[in-house]
């Protein structure tokens, strides 16, 4: 793979910017969202693009392809293709150009794909938007397509809608149109997100493979260090619509030059690191006590004591079926398993939102799990066990500011009035999750990623809980971000000695947060243990392609050369 | 045919049976079935200031080429046609007749409680003399008796297809005969589409026209358009020959452009009416009824609510404020007279006034709207609060029925217009068309014995005096007879205003 | 408390942006604003008593003294016109609120609870989507008798199938976000869910449906007026004067049906606008 | 043919389920018509001389007589052999009364949706490629000016001008002029009857007579139908794969057409039998005001002089026809969007 750059400085380049800018005209004025971006890349390159949300990877992504939004204009720069400028390209060019010359895929497969229409005809339109064919001829050549991307039984699938096809195979179709015309270029925008672990490896493998059999020049859109360094030979980090740095990806990781790109890297989450490294020294919030959390005592008694709990929903999909654990105070267990395994289920559950159908929980010793959900929120214990939610941008009421949000659980639970108390306790809880004061009058689409997952930890402690359930708590966040945010939790945990139940599908990050870890699949515990012991030497299959599907960037021991 | 052979009729209702008498049956029914069936007598006719109208007095035979009226009144005998024939060619026998008026008296339909007004209750009054002839016994003479053979409920049916369709819960075939016409008459019905159409061609040998010839036209089509307006815009494009019922404006403005012709007859034996019920607070109270008459505006109401077109049935002068006339209606020495009302309502104890509400019915909304704004508003002005009431028209009906409603406006019409029976049936007994619940002793002594009075002078007396009373007490408040407006176009001839208010077709030609 | 009013104000900015972009929505709002400022000063408005008759007046074209002409009983028609706004935009506006709050929360209950309730209700609508709704509300005010009230509930009667359906499908798509189980782990319990937090997030999206039914509820009382259902003489309304006047037509009384059909359209006109116009207000997309 | 399987056996499915419904309108509309006020036998003994022995008469005939639930007993009993009771007003057997003026209706209504969707879908795509613009504003402005019209306003005004002032619309008084000769009834439909007899001079007097109401029934649902197709052309346009699709090059007409309008159909479909199932409905006015002989204005007619059986009836139909429309759209949905079968 990397081979493909070594003598590469004697070809053309085939596609370079120069400078390129763009600018979106919204109603708050003109946003530039590409300040002046200048690359090249050589035919057969596979470049890597990162950078955190919002900086621009996309949009660099659609100029290139002339896919821009109405309002987003190309204003300064140029872009040349094959020592074509194409930056002004009429749309009879960019006709001829658009999946002949330069194809796309986009994150989010299923979404791309046209509902309605089958595989094989969505397929054989863009084979006959460039070329004089029958369509049974295109329909012929789609098939073709189907086998190179190596999906199961493509006969079959020609016929197939998108919503019969999983996510993955949503990909391999997506990627087959792309190359249906063989264009020389090929944009990948963040091909791999919202597809599992699992899935996402298989993918990036295929669509690596294709890229180099065909000899395509790949831009590989990411947010995700650990993928951008295990398929590209060239990475470029984007900040606020600007190239900071460019390398290759060992270098890049491990003799980050811009401080950015060191805060990038640094919060990637590998198999070795540990929650402090995440954030570099200066940002890093300090702890209370920096040792290893010692495990709780023997003698503690047991917090919460699930017993073969189960969830068959109305419609008969088990969700989770004779789930047991046990956890004691002030410790943190993870459950992982792939997605549709039962994560969310099982929390709900523990957290009283949902009723088992079968099973027991003790919280404290005494019994929870009798009480219907319909009526936990008038049980004592309510304000013992609090979670917190997986997407920030929809855990807020739009209606209410983060002042609301976090009065909220106080109002209700501890039965706070308004005024001065209210408030002095608002500011404290938004202090200690560090969200600035001045941010608790707005509402949440006037606040960023981070800020809102802040705003929700803060509701979720608000009212000191034993319990803290935490549902994939980052997910939708940045590594830096992230990074961020997983500090403060285990400050949080540590200051007040909180129990938590953390849900991750990212491993590295439950190694790094949880004392012990719970695997699930279909709604069945598999395997548990030991966090580190259970990483480092899985014992069944599921959890080793768990963990081996992890993109992360190789340890310095193994790849550097000394 | 050709389209100057064919009349062309609109009209807003619809022919709903092709039997009379049938509960229900619409005007526009009884005007068909008048074309489709022959009875044994018809009406004559006279004019009524210009206008050709029907005569209750000249009684001419249709299927009878004669009758005879024994001396002391009690038999009537009818001699029937030779040459008359039923439409599918098999003659007119007095079987035929008896079958008829025996159904008409005994089966439970419409033409009972008609026939019963004559006398006529009972199948043995009915004996077939011989296959021409027929007889007619009457327990007393009565001069409605020959009268109610005329109305269209005593249809002369051709008995034998009629029976063949009977059964034995139907004896008299009411069902088939609601679908089928087994009549003599001079239109023969070809399509009946009850609610959009019915089309009749003429009945070749039919000769019991006023001339002694078939009908004129060749083919009937009476077709029904719910919209008014769309009817006049028919009539004034020449599409439709013509319509009798407009809205007044509509008329007014037809008669103003002057291409059709419009004849206007006061629909003189209908009576419109403003009616108070005598057995409800406050309306049992004489004063309060007269303070009402002595408050409507009457000129106002007529204006806007006719266009003028009728005969107001107010407003008269009474020379020693004795009826002038025997007739009903007669103009009321009535006229609004504020500081008059007033005084009777002072009277009445109710100086204050009082609160009552006053209906009419959807269907009569277009003349009965505006009468009951201005009612409302006039009344305001002797303290009286008056809550307006629309009732769809079944609703009407009940309320009326049921002697729920305390005031409101209502129409009554009779076939056979003669004091006595305008008295006896509107005014006397608990039933519907008592729309005042009028129960006056002394009314209803002198309208039963004028009933059967056979001395004319005698019958005017006790006219007058019924009117005398009526104006008395005020039972309820004649105010016009609506004219009936006939525009049509100027090449048809022969309109006559028949007692059923609706066209004889048989009449009508083209120029 | 005065965080609401953050929120307010950003949505009037936003308010104010969409309108500028969007002439006619913009107009249809003022039309609105004008529409309900001609129905609250009425009275003080209309130079004629829109009910004293003056019948030797009746029927005069457009002029000085009467510039919308005068009707069948001489009756001033633009004074008629005036005072009939009220009366219009009340049933219109009562009609539109009594079907949208007892919609919206039977919708949003059921939507959120689901099972049972969800069901019978289900089955209700259904039952009720079934009818012929126009034929439906013609009964149901032909049987409680034509006042005011009653046009009132047949219009809201005929109205609350959509929005309990509107509302369940609005709630049925939110019930599982992230801060309606949040508010639930803050110790509220089901009922306050639905009532407190969704249905007021579902409200703007209803707000659009709301504006579209009020002018379908003023044409509503107008079709009603016009089959003889409607409001009773004399009180002057929109409707019964457009069905009158339509019957004067071909005598050429064109004023009798010209004024009160331009003022019953342009009221439709402008709450069907201003629906179109909401919509893009109300549209997160449109937000940035 | 799996897909059309499951298709069939949802709408199955779909239509046991709304067999309740109808039950419950069935029930409703008969105790809604007994609380109606008005007494059909009184208003219907009208004769001159109609007394209460009459009124009795005809409430006996009429069932009238007996207590309630003995009535909804035998009511349902004839309901469910087929016979929808009398009209009063007609004399004739409902269902026959129904069966003649059910077509009249549906051609009305079908024209309509048809003038309708032909030129709501355009204008809709149209406003929806250009968002914003002064060609979109027109669009809404054109449609929302039918929409703000009674029908029985325009109705009469069609009339007016093209009948009464111009002369090029033949008279509105009903289906067909009264001295063209109908052709064979076959389907009941008079378009199709005379194309099926040959006869086009006849045809074209039908459609004549059709057009005016029909297009007053289409100005008053274009607004709707276009507003919901440049809604949804909007999403679709605005969505993943119409990206997917520039990004491939693909024509604008197929991007337009096949890609983005095709999805944007789906709630056009919904909407339109919603449309239609209230139109069939609430065209009193309309049928009223061309003189058209169809079931709503039977119904109303009915209704006002509270002749129970026809309005008995044309609910039953109504509800039966709303619950087909359902189904077939279901069906077409489930043609159009292969995923509505997993639903
Ligand atoms: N249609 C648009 N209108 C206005 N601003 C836009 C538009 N599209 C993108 N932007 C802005 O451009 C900037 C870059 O966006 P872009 O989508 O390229 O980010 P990205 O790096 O791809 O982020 P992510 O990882 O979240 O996909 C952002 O600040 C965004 O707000
Ligand atoms: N309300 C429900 N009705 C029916 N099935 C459900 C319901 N909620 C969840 N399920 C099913 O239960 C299973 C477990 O779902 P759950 O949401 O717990 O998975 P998860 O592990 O949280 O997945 P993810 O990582 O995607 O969040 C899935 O198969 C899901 O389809
Ligand atoms: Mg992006
Ligand atoms: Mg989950």
């Amino acid at each position: 793979m990397l081979g493909a750059s070594g003598d590469a400085h004697m070809t053309a380049p085939l596609l370079e910017l120069e400078n390129l800018k763009v600018t979106f005209s919204t109603r708050r004025g003109f946003v530039e969202a590409v300040r002046g971006v200048s690359l090249s890349l050589k035919p057969g390159e596979m470049l890597g693009l990162v950078g955190e949300s919002g900086s621009g990877k996309s949009v660099t992504g659609f100029a290139i392809t002339h896919l821009l939004d109405k309002a987003g204009r190309i204003t300064d720069g140029r872009i040349r293709f094959k020592g074509q400028d194409i930056t002004r390209a009429g749309s009879a060019d960019l006709r001829s150009l658009h999946g002949a010359a330069m194809a796309m895929i986009f994150q989010n497969p299923r979404a791309a794909l046209n509902p309605i229409r089958t595989i094989g005809q969505q397929i054989a339109d863009a084979i006959l938007a460039h070329r004089r064919l029958s369509r049974r001829e295109a329909q012929a050549e789609a098939l073709q397509l189907l086998r190179a991307v190596q999906i199961r039984d493509p006969e079959r699938r020609m016929s197939a809608y998108p919503h019969e096809l999983s996510g993955g195979m949503c990909q391999r179709v997506m990627i087959a149109i792309a190359i249906s015309c063989s264009p020389q270029l090929l944009i990948a925008d963040e091909p791999t997100t919202g597809l599992d672990v699992t899935t996402q490896k298989v993918v990036m493998d295929l669509l690596a493979h294709i890229a180099a059999e065909r000899g395509m020049a790949t831009i590989l859109i990411t947010h995700d260090l650990g993928l951008a360094a295990r398929y590209c030979a060239r990475v470029v980090v984007m900040e606020q619509g600007r190239l900071v740095e460019e390398a290759a990806p060992l270098t890049l990781f491990h003799r980050p030059q811009h401080p950015y790109t060191k805060r990038l890297v640094a919060a990637s989450p590998t198999a070795s690191s540990r929650i402090e490294d995440l954030v570099p020294d200066g940002e890093r919030i300090p702890l209370v006590d920096v040792a290893e959390l010692p495990p709780p005592p023997h003698g503690t008694p047991l917090l919460l004591d699930v017993k073969a709990i189960g969830k068959r929903f109305d419609d008969g999909t088990v969700g989770v079926a004779d789930f047991s654990m046990t956890m004691r105070g002030g410790e943190s267990v993870g459950l992982v398993g792939e997605s549709g395994s039962g994560k969310s289920t099982t929390s709900r559950m523990i957290c009283r939102l949902i009723d088992p159908s079968d099973g027991e929980i003790l919280f404290d010793g005494q019994s929870i799990g009798q009480i219907p959900a319909r009526d936990f929120h008038r049980s004592a214990l309510r304000k013992d066990i609090q979670i917190v939610f997986q997407d920030p941008n929809d855990s807020l009421n739009p209606r209410y500011t983060a002042f609301d949000c976090i009065a909220h659980p106080l109002l209700r639970l501890l039965n706070m009035r308004g005024g001065d108390r209210l408030r002095q306790r608002v500011e404290e809880c938004a202090d200690r999750v560090g969200l600035p004061r001045e941010l608790l009058p707005r509402f949440p689409h006037q606040l960023s990623g981070g800020q809102k997952a802040r705003v929700g930890i803060a509701r979720a402690i608000a009212c000191k809980p034993r319990l803290l359930v935490l549902d994939e708590p980052t997910a939708a966040l940045d590594v830096s971000v992230q990074a961020v945010v997983l500090q403060l939790l285990n400050r949080l945990r540590r200051e007040d000695n909180l129990a938590f139940l953390f849900v991750s599908h990212d491993l590295n990050v439950v190694r790094m947060m949880c004392d012990r870890t719970i695997v699930l699949r279909t709604g069945v515990i598999v395997e548990q243990g030991e966090s580190r012991a259970l990483f480092a030497n899985p014992q069944t299959d599921y959890t080793r392609e768990l963990v081996d599907a992890v993109p992360h960037i190789a340890a310095p021991a193994e790849l550097l050369p000394a | 045919q050709s389209r100057a052979e064919t009349l062309r009729y609109v009209t807003g209702a619809t022919v709903n049976t092709l039997d009379p008498n049938i509960p229900g049956s619409t005007r526009e029914a009884f005007a068909l079935s008048m074309s489709s069936y022959d009875r044994l007598v018809s009406f004559g006719r006279k004019q009524l200031n210009g206008k050709w109208v029907f005569d209750l007095d000249t009684i001419t035979g249709e299927l009878a080429e004669s009758f005879q009226v024994s001396p002391d009144g009690l038999k009537i005998t009818f001699k029937l046609r030779p040459d008359a024939k039923f439409q599918d060619g098999s003659p007119v026998t007095a079987e035929d007749v008896k079958w008829s008026l025996d159904r008409c008296v005994t089966a439970p339909i419409l033409g009972k409680a008609q026939l019963l007004t004559g006398s006529l209750t009972s199948a043995d009054q009915f004996k077939v003399i011989d296959p021409l002839t027929i007889e007619v016994t009457l327990p007393k003479p009565d001069k409605l008796a020959l009268p109610n053979l005329a109305t269209v409920y005593p249809i002369i049916i051709n008995s034998k297809l009629a029976k063949a369709h009977a059964t034995a819960e139907d004896p008299w075939a009411l069902n088939w005969t609601k679908e089928n016409a087994a009549g003599s008459g001079a239109y023969i019905v070809e399509t009946f589409k009850p609610g959009e159409q019915v089309i009749a061609k003429r009945n070749d040998a039919w000769n019991r026209g006023t001339a002694d010839k078939p009908a004129a036209f060749k083919r009937l089509i009476i077709q029904s358009v719910p919209e008014p307006a769309t009817r006049a815009n028919l009539v004034e494009r020449g599409d439709a020959d013509l319509v009798i019922d407009l809205q007044a404006s509509d008329v007014q403005a037809l008669e103003g452009k002057g291409k059709l012709k419009v004849i206007s007859t006061p629909q003189y034996n209908a009576v419109t009416f403003i009616s108070m019920n005598n057995t409800i607070p406050p309306f049992d109270n004489v004063n309060v009824r007269r303070a009402i008459a002595y408050a409507l505006p009457y000129d106002d109401m007529f204006k806007a609510a006719l266009f003028g077109r009728g005969a107001p049935l107010y407003g008269a002068t009474w020379a020693d404020g004795k009826p002038p006339s025997g007739g009903y209606p007669i103009p009321q020495p009535i006229k609004l007279d504020l500081e008059k009302a007033k005084a009777y309502l002072k009277e009445a104890g109710l100086p204050e006034g009082f609160a009552t509400t006053f209906s009419f019915n959807v269907g009569q909304a277009a003349t009965a709207e505006p009468m009951a704004a201005l009612v409302k508003e006039q009344l305001g002005k002797i303290g009286i609060t008056v809550d307006i009431q629309k009732l769809p028209d079944a609703q009407m009906s009940t309320a009326i029925n049921e002697k729920k409603l305390p005031f409101f406006t209502e129409g009554i019409v009779a076939w056979l217009p003669s004091t006595d029976y305008f008295y006896r049936n509107f005014y006397t007994g608990k039933q519907r068309w008592n729309y005042s619940s009028t129960d006056n002793a002394e009314l209803e002594k002198v309208a039963q014995a004028a009933r059967f009075e056979a001395d004319k002078a005698k019958y005017e007396e006790e006219g007058k005096e019924l009117n005398a009373i009526h104006f008395d007490q005020m039972f309820q408040i004649p105010i016009w007879q609506a004219a009936q407006d006939a525009v049509m176009q100027p090449t048809v001839d022969g309109y006559v205003y028949q007692f059923t208010r609706q066209v004889d077709y048989r009449n009508l030609s083209r120029k | 408390m005065s965080m609401s009013t953050i929120e307010t104000s950003s949505t009037l900015r936003h308010a104010a942006f969409v309108l500028r972009g969007n002439p006619v929505t913009a107009i249809a709002a003022c039309g609105a604003l004008l529409l309900a400022l001609i129905a609250i000063f009425a009275p003080w408005l209309a130079p004629y008593d829109p009910i004293a008759s003056n019948v030797p007046a009746a029927l005069q074209p457009p002029s000085a003294a009467h510039w919308f002409g005068t009707d069948q009983l001489g009756r001033d028609v633009l004074s008629r016109l005036i005072v009939a706004s009220r009366l219009d935009l009340t049933i219109a506006v009562t009609a539109v609120a009594v079907s949208f709050a007892i919609g919206s929360v039977i919708g949003a209950l059921c939507g959120y609870g689901g099972g049972r309730l969800d069901k019978a209700v289900g089955r209700f609508v259904d039952v009720l989507m079934a009818f012929p709704l126009f034929v439906l509300a013609m009964a149901m005010v032909a049987a409680l008798g034509n006042r005011v009230e009653n046009i009132v509930i047949a219009t809201a009667i005929i109205n609350l199938p959509f929005y309990i359906r509107f509302a369940r499908a609005e709630v049925n798509i939110r019930r599982n976000v992230g801060w309606v189980e949040a508010a639930r782990a803050c110790g509220e319990s089901h009922v306050a869910v639905v009532l407190r937090f969704l249905l007021p997030n579902v409200l703007p999206a209803m707000a659009v449906q709301v504006s579209l039914n009020l002018g379908w509820a003023i044409l509503n009382a107008a079709g009603l007026s016009f089959i003889g259902l409607g409001v009773k003489p004399p009180t002057p309304e929109w409707g019964i004067m457009v069905a009158e006047g339509a019957r004067f037509i071909s005598t050429g009384r064109w004023w009798l049906v010209a004024f009160p059909g331009l003022a019953l359209m342009s009221a439709v006109l402008c709450f069907n606008l201003l629906g179109d116009g909401l919509r893009d207000i109300l549209d997160p997309r449109m937000r940035t | 043919m799996g897909t059309i399987g499951a298709t069939l056996a949802r709408a199955g499915r779909r239509f046991v389920s709304s067999l309740p419904a109808l039950f419950g309108v069935l029930v409703f509309t008969f105790l809604l018509m007994r609380v109606l006020p008005g007494d059909p036998a009184v208003f219907f003994a009208s004769g001159p001389n109609a007394g209460q022995e009459e009124i009795e008469v005809i409430r006996r005939q009429l069932g009238l007589d007996k207590p309630l639930p003995n009535q909804l007993a035998i009511y349902l009993a004839d309901v469910a052999r087929g016979n929808l009771g009398r009209s009063m007003m007609t004399g004739q057997a409902v269902a026959k009364d129904l069966k003649e003026r059910l077509p009249a209706s549906l051609e009305l209504t079908l024209t309509a949706l048809l003038i309708a969707l032909v030129s709501a879908v355009p204008l809709g795509v149209v406003a929806a490629l250009r968002p914003g613009s002064l060609l979109d504003h027109g669009v809404r402005l054109f449609c929302s000016l039918g929409v703000c019209v009674p029908t029985f306003v325009s109705g009469l005004l069609l009339i007016y001008v093209f009948y009464y002032l111009l002369g090029f619309a033949p008279d509105p008084t009903g289906r067909i002029d009264i001295f063209t000769t109908l052709p064979p009834s076959r389907t009941g439909f008079l378009l199709i009857d005379f194309l099926l007899a040959g006869d086009l001079d006849g045809w074209s007097a039908a459609a004549r007579q059709l057009m005016l109401p029909a297009f007053t029934m289409a100005l008053f649902v274009i607004a709707p139908l276009a507003r919901i197709t440049r809604a949804s052309m909007l999403v679709s346009l605005g969505s993943d794969f119409i990206r997917t699709a520039r990004s491939v090059g693909l024509s604008w007409w197929r991007i337009v057409v096949t890609y983005a309008l095709r999805n944007a159909v789906l709630p056009v479909i919904t909407i339109a039998g919603i449309v239609f199932s209230t139109m069939l409905g609430a065209n009193v006015l309309v049928e009223k005001v061309f003189s058209w002989p169809g079931v709503a204005s039977y119904a109303l007619d009915a209704l006002l002089v509270s002749d129970y059986a026809p309005v008995q009836g044309f609910v039953l139909l109504m509800a039966t026809i709303f619950v087909i429309v359902n189904l077939l759209v279901d069906l077409l949905y489930g043609i159009a969007d292969p995923r509505a079968t997993v639903a």
